[in-house]
């Protein structure tokens, strides 16, 4: 999906609060909620690409002003809605209080039917896909040209993985781009290097 | 008959919202709380920096061992005896040299090599960060403290699938010789990023 | 900019929180925030170009949070200060609190040195121009192609005159776009037309 | 010597920001409260729908009007008396049929012709509107109760630049013979936006 979670090259931001070697953790909530997610994916309660797609399902303005933990949060209580373990009501009745969730899922998709393999060298597109769903092609690399640098081992697709459809485990491609490629004229010069699943990428002659 | 139900109005603080969660799967039985705290030993003393910083160390002295970890990450870091969650099935070890500063992020989400090079910080995972470094990154090295001499090509690696980053530093020139335990301790996870010199 | 403020075809939004026939104002103070900024315009102090592209520089979060008049109010701010008329310490002191202002502009750019006239038909596609300043091209049409409808009176061109920039005036063309051009197969059927200033748009041969 | 200014953390609420422009304006002789009055009586008493709801039913009732609106918008509104600001040089009047709809939005702002449709409501200047109406136009307008036959096209219409907007909605049949007046009485501000029936 085209959502909020969406951001790189998106202008408008202020400076990096970058502090050197700052600390991962600043509240006791914060790590328990980070536990409490690994948790439930060890369990088997969902995977990390329905983790991720819950959080990127968060209402854009919720999206935009929590935290990186809350936003963990938001998923995890999401998918444990949405799973049947608990319900909505109860964690509101415990919190006290409203519990807000991430809005429900569009359909996922399975992988491209015409998927091509890749060397070294070779140049590739991204389609021009728009997926209303889960899918890890960040939008600044949409129908962009970019030189493959290798082939990763294959990964679920996360594209049917965070909606529990059926598909094939795929390679990902080191695709490097200019960003003056991707941003012409607007962007420090840079080569940036992305790694995109088989099934977003074609050929170009 | 009217509903006496109270009308919930205000958004919980987090804090017990997140109580919330844990109390209610530990009453069914899951042993949430149990699980908190060994996940918590795993996230505040088993993933850290320092894990990287050893990998780092030993590639500075060893060059078979950073041939090694250069062709394949996961195979290499095991050596070490540091593991990697199942599903990064891929490390890429980014080589720095005096003309090439490679730099990793993540504009989605937050994904790292966390258990290599530690969870990451705030600014890692803020909206500035993600948004700005692959189109700005020279600005936002400069602003970060980095100042890249203008021949420095710079190289952005965005963590769009499971495959994990970590960068190698190039050793500074006054550390050669000595000892890889005390080479460890000069290695930072700003560095491993890529952002910050050592 | 590829600011926040350009919504258009974004997902992950609620429903609309519509009622029939609402009311324009609330408050007693949106109404003279609306007339201040009026008021400003008239006197000369900033055109609606550079009030437009204030609210844009606004801070992210900031944007999205605010209410429109909001928005209003700190687009005013912000051009009262930076034209001079104005302190920021003064706005605080006599608020009592911080007042948010949006953040400084990017240059601007004057009109496109190939500009073409188009008649009614001819295909056209939008630049792929990435502007660090004001632009009224909404990022969906970028790169895109569609359909000339009609030509509009000459306008000041905003890339320029929201900068201070010298440029000439020029007209827009109401250019007609399939959705499924903008957005393929993510899309509802519809015909989208888009008033686009003749410096971002080339012809299709 | 310690600062004793006070420190100002929180952001001021925004009536007092209001406040303190106004009152900045009004102490440089600028006479800013004056002019508020002046603008809210046109805002709120000269800028209404009702303006626009006249140009409707006269082009119901007129067919040469009609023909005039449609060919320049703003010529012909000015016969009614009604004018806009020197920079919307340009009024597009769009004339629904029984299978096109024409809908209204400005997704990088909020612009409209006020002067001859009202100001508009809060859910035209929401994020909602400006992000789905023009991805999701027949989804958007059925949540607001337009429920259009799958044979109705929609059209769209940006306000990206100064050329503004106007839907001429198709005349009831059961209102045909009706005097003017009584046919102004039926138009809506939302009508002419393009997202109600009458």
């Amino acid at each position: 999906m085209d959502g909020m979670h969406d951001l790189g090259g998106r202008q408008g931001f202020g400076a990096i609060r970058y502090t050197p070697n700052a600390r991962a953790f600043h509240e006791a909530w914060e790590v328990r909620v980070n536990s409490l997610y690994a948790f439930a994916v060890r369990l088997g309660i969902f995977n990390m690409d329905e983790y991720r797609h819950a959080i990127e399902r968060m209402e854009p303005r919720h999206y935009l002003t929590a935290s990186y933990y809350e936003r963990s949060l938001t998923s995890l209580a999401t998918l444990l809605v949405e799973k049947g373990i608990l319900t909505r009501e109860e964690l509101e009745r415990r919190a006290q209080g409203l519990f807000p969730l991430a809005a429900p899922s569009a359909p996922g998709r399975t992988n491209s039917p015409a998927r091509e393999r890749f060397q070294p060298g070779d140049r590739v597109r991204v389609r021009d896909d728009y997926v209303p769903g889960h899918v890890r092609m960040p939008g600044y690399i949409r129908g962009k040209t970019g030189v493959v640098v290798s082939e990763s081992p294959d990964y679920p697709f996360p594209d049917a993985r965070a909606h529990a459809v059926e598909s094939q485990d795929e390679p990902t491609y080191d695709v490097r781009f200019r960003s003056d490629e991707l941003w012409p004229h607007s962007a420090d010069a840079a080569l940036v290097h992305v790694g995109v699943f088989q099934s977003y990428l074609e050929r170009v002659a | 008959m009217p509903d006496h139900t109270p009308v919930i109005k205000r958004t919980a603080p987090v804090e017990r919202r997140v109580d919330a969660i844990q109390q209610a799967l530990d009453e069914r039985g899951l042993k949430a709380t149990e699980a908190v705290e060994e996940l918590r030993e795993l996230a505040e003393e088993q993933w850290i920096p320092q894990n990287g910083a050893r990998v780092v160390a030993r590639a500075w002295v060893d060059p078979a061992f950073r041939e090694r970890l250069l062709a394949n990450g996961r195979a290499a870091v095991a050596e070490l005896g540091l593991s990697m969650p199942k599903h990064h099935r891929h490390l890429v070890v980014l080589e720095n040299r005096p003309t090439v500063q490679n730099v990793i992020c993540c504009t989605q989400c937050s994904c790292t090599a966390f258990t290599i090079i530690g969870l990451p910080p705030d600014w890692y995972k803020d909206l500035e960060y993600r948004a700005r470094v692959v189109r700005e990154s020279r600005t936002v090295l400069k602003e970060m403290g980095l100042d890249l001499a203008p021949q420095v090509e710079i190289r952005v690696w965005d963590t769009t699938a499971d495959t994990r980053y970590m960068v190698l530093p190039v050793q500074p020139p006054e550390t050669i010789g000595w000892p890889e335990e005390k080479l460890a301790g000069i290695v930072t996870r700003d560095g491993m990023i890529g952002v910050a010199p050592l």
